[in-house]
């Protein structure tokens, strides 16, 4: 059950391209399981911004001095983002979570790869503690524009077993894209599962990739949302359901965690002609 | 019905035709979808109810993404009626209402006057609806001249057909404000055989993306909400409100908190829809209500009636 | 008129009719006066130039206050055209204006068709006036019937009136954004003798407030301004364009930044008038400017021309 | 020359009811003369709040550490002023300034009564610093509601003769208005100017006993403005110029500071069927 908490700033530091932000949350770590994410209100009521900002939580903690307390890693994009990484100690900000559906979990101890594109990386370390504690072996693929906006190296090299590190200007690691490295790992690591968060082409492209090996890919999207909360219907994409139709689905309470080959990237942003109740424009 | 806030006693209730509600608050339609995700964070039988996304005849797949853009105080969507059908939402998502005893305004939204004229054949003389919405004010239709509401000839026609079938449930028909006069649109829906208003939708609106410099919605233009078009809202309720002494009016338009709703009572709302500032805060609805209480009795006001049409001398 | 950005060099000027201007923005009637006080601020023959407040026939004191109320990201407006009247603003106004070499836009408003046509004869074969703008749609009238604009008929009657004592220097139609169809109020417009299009005017709009439950502004209802109608402005422009492949569009509504002028731009304006945001950064003529240049030099565009009409296919 | 200026929090610190908020100022302090004001933009672009809020200048320093600073005396009243009090040092916000036409200063050195209501006093300091350079004697009366909204006294008692104190609950000095002791301290002082700055009903009944007493009256007054440099033309009132006749006129270039037999403080808010320009509504 999601809960809305008014939240106070703890923290707010700077990590290569990115703010960690530490905030109280209430009860919401309880609730919280990997995958999901928070929304923050903008601003009280004076201000111009009225849609809340959606971020994956990074780390949740039940309990401490401060109650129950999350972590976010946030990237300065527009005018909401560059308010939330400026605000300082014992700021109030009004915060909505966990929401959406979290990463499945396999019954087995299989082998995981997790895949993180920039922050995209910031949900997959509390799974990675989930998977290794089914006793899943786990291995990390970072992969970025460029050194400052890898995040989390130091505790993927905690959780994971390989940390594979890639950045597109070369400024670390393997010079190119994180599906370069992947096929290599998986036949090493006979991986079984892949998660992945980050861009929507490199989702795609891990999804594919993961269908040429016959395993599972789990992704975690990222749609522009007004509600982040399953009201409005702005954050839909198409997803084949057990059915085998295409339903406008939406990523806030669907997602954002979806199978990957039940998304039809190739035509994320349209409505498929065959997609339910696309013949009644 | 009578609550108590930090300042005294005060009866916030609602008439709403034959029924009295707790509360004058509802979610307005398409920001609360059927209720049940928002009833995660409120009870629901504490306002006074829900209006239902519109739905129509068949199952709609809704336009392609981007279906929203964010504006100053407020955003433009073009969702394009996303939605199950009459069939299906009658079946699960009413029926979950019903168990829940929330009260729940239903919406319907057709293409024709004919798919309205069905619409309403499904949803004759059932008593488990407070009232019918009729949405004849879509902006994200193909067409303006589809959109019923800007023309009383056809706001007329489309009232009718869903009139034709319903006798016992009250009908509210939901206007555009993007018109050069609205008493003329409200005086055809009303001679149709509305029985009150709902005012008002949102007004047609463009985003263009200035890196592509193409419009940021997929449809081109949208629907603009927000706190931005509440002056517009106001003065829309104000002018019907003068036209029409006794006509029961629902208020939409940029409420975001309890003065705001009660500029909407003193300027002749019934009864408010909370829209968009749902996304900003799920338990709006809740703060609203306590707000407009305690603003009222800090005032020494003993119920919410007393203020109704104030604005007007 | 090519100037140099971080990123490059840019083309930024304007064609207005025959004038070659050194940018595409104005500021808008109403929210500059006549230039003399904003001219502390910044040299207005760097910009585009400047419309002046709407001026009456006679001298006018205009509404009692309160004249104005804050809104979500905008304003109400009720000044109620508050002026000298035309003859001592020609006398002390224009001869300023002109003395500075500020290119000038002048506004006029008539109460009826015979004051339009005695405000057009004074300015007859004026050859110091950039064009005139026909302000028919001013929201704060006492009578909304009185708003030329929100008729066809009425529109190009007062149209006529102007276009009658006016061969050599452009008319731009002023129009309001609150009716149903603006496609069809440009037309008449167009017909009458209009040269180009002031697009838009304010959005009639009202607020009460909640301690007396009256409306704030003296005059009831006013004009609603700001970025909060900007999505608005934006398809009016849009829309008007896509009718009227070559009419001059002056644009207006809620700019705030050089990407909302590019916006603007994009969706057809020829050139841009700057309200409200004067009077929160009384130097964003020239900050505007500046960030359209950067902005589209970031985009490696090399003049501003490349991205008119670009959110049309 | 008003100036627009992007200034910086210097402190902001409580002072009764009020927070005395010192900004970096560049040349505004230069171009300053007692009685303007200066106008804050709240936010920056995302605000929801697109008007300035105007406040009398209370101190300016040509020249320090930071250059020209100012003080301002800021009430929270509503959204805007609440921003302005929450403001924390480093901060910034855009200045414009100094707005408005100065009281007018005697050329003789003339016995002055300087009369504040609540934050209104602010402007009185540096008027009364100017009064005294030319040898006036100045002497004070600071009214408010209660005593947390009396402000300036320690000041006061530096610059002025004499310090009358009143408030409406008693908590300081006189129990009522500072009209009930203005006539005593007409006769007492031998005063002929009296400067008022504070709510309009004040300002009104001042300029009253100054008329009984045949003396000189300037106010300052306070009316909503939308621009404050005089383009809106929102901030009207009715005033009587030189040449008798009523005219609406700005408050915001023509004021904020007026003598005060010109106001027609009964009519404010309201057309005068005489003023200029009446006739033709
Ligand atoms: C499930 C989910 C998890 C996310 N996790 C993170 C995270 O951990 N760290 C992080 O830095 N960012 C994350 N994002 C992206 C973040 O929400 C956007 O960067 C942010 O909303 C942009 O707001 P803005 O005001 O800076 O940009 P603007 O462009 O001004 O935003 C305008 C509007 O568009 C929406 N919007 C714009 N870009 C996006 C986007 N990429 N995704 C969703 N909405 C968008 C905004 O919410 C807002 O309503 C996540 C998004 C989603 C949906
Ligand atoms: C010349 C002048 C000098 C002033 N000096 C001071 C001062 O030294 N200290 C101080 O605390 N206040 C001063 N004020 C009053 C101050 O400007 C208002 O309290 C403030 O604008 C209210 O803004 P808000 O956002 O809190 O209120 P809101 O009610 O939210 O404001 C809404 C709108 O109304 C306008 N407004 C509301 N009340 C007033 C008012 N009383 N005067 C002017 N505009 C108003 C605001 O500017 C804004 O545009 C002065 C006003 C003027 C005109
Ligand atoms: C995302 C979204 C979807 C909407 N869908 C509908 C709808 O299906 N039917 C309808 O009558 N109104 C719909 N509306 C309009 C709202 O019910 C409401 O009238 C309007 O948004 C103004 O109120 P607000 O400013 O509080 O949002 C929708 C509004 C939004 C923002
Ligand atoms: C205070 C004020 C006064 C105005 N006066 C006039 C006027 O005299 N004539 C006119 O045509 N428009 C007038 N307008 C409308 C503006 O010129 C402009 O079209 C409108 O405000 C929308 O632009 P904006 O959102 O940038 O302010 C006025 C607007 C404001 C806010
Ligand atoms: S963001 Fe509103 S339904 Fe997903
Ligand atoms: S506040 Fe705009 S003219 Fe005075």
């Amino acid at each position: 059950m999601p809960i809305q908490h008014q939240a106070s700033v703890i923290s707010n530091t700077r990590t290569g391209a990115y703010q960690l932000l530490t905030l109280t949350a209430g009860e919401i770590p309880k609730e919280f399981k990997p995958g999901q994410f928070v929304t923050l209100a903008i601003d009280g009521l004076s201000s111009g911004l009225i849609l809340r900002r959606a971020f994956s939580i990074y780390q949740a903690q039940d309990r401490g001095v401060y109650g129950g307390t999350i972590d976010l890693v946030v990237a300065a994009h527009g005018e909401g983002t560059k308010w939330i990484t400026q605000l300082k100690r014992d700021d109030s900000v009004n915060i909505v979570g966990p929401l959406g559906k979290p990463f499945s979990i396999p019954k087995d101890a299989v082998s995981c790869v997790l895949i993180g594109g920039g922050y995209g990386a910031a949900p997959l370390f509390r799974l990675a503690e989930a998977l290794r504690s089914r006793g899943c072996r786990v291995d990390f693929i970072l992969g970025a524009q460029n050194s400052e906006k890898l995040f989390g190296i130091l505790e993927a090299r905690r959780l994971g077993h390989n940390v594979l590190i890639t950045t597109q200007d070369g400024s670390s690691g393997h010079q190119g894209l994180v599906t370069d490295v992947l096929p290599d790992l998986i036949a090493k690591a006979d991986s079984q599962v892949i998660y992945s968060c980050g861009p929507m082409p490199m989702l795609q492209a891990i999804t594919k990739i993961a269908q040429a090996h016959q395993i599972y890919s789990f992704t975690a999207v990222e749609e522009a949302m007004a509600c982040g909360i399953g009201v409005c219907m702005t954050c839909v994409l198409p997803v084949i359901g057990d059915d085998g139709v295409t339903r406008m689905v939406r990523s806030c309470v669907e997602g954002p965690t979806f199978k990957g080959e039940r998304v039809r990237w190739d035509e994320v942003g349209t409505i498929p002609p065959d997609t339910y109740g696309a013949g009644n424009q | 019905m009578v609550m108590k806030t930090k300042s005294g006693l005060i009866d916030m209730s609602c008439n709403f035709f034959d029924a009295k509600l707790p509360s004058p608050v509802f979610t307005a339609s398409g920001c609360a979808a059927s209720g049940k995700e928002l009833s995660q964070f409120m009870d629901l039988t504490t306002i006074g109810g829900i209006v239902t996304k519109s739905v129509m005849l068949e199952a709609r797949a809704g336009r392609a993404t981007p279906r929203m853009s964010e504006t100053p105080s407020g955003m433009l969507n073009g969702i394009g009626l996303q939605g199950p059908g009459i069939d299906a939402f009658l079946e699960t998502d009413l029926t979950w209402l019903n168990e829940k005893k929330i009260a729940t305004v239903v919406s319907i939204a057709g293409n024709t006057v004919e798919e309205f004229s069905k619409l309403a054949f499904k949803l004759k003389n059932r008593s488990d609806i407070l009232a019918i919405e009729v949405n004849i004010s879509c902006p994200n239709v193909e067409n303006r001249n589809k959109v019923f509401a800007c023309n009383p000839v056809t706001a007329q026609e489309a009232i009718k057909a869903v009139k034709k079938h319903i006798s016992d449930i009250p009908l509210l028909a939901k206007l555009s404000p993007d018109v050069t006069d609205i008493v003329e649109i409200a005086d055809a829906s009303i001679k149709a055989g509305a029985n009150g208003l709902s005012l008002i939708n949102t007004l047609l609106g463009m985003v263009i993306d200035t890196k592509t410099f193409k419009p940021v919605l997929s449809g081109g233009t949208g629907g603009l909400s927000g706190p931005a078009i509440r002056p517009v809202a106001v003065r829309v309720i104000h002018q019907v409100r003068a036209a029409f002494e006794d006509i029961f009016i629902l208020g939409s338009g940029g409420l975001r908190t309890g003065s705001d709703g009660l500029e909407f009572i003193a300027a002749g709302a019934n009864a408010l829809s909370l829209g968009t500032i749902i996304f900003n805060d799920p338990t709006s609805p809740v703060r609203i209500h306590n707000e407009m209480a305690e603003h009222l009795t800090a005032l020494n006001k003993t119920s919410l009636a007393q203020v109704r049409n104030m604005a007007h001398d």
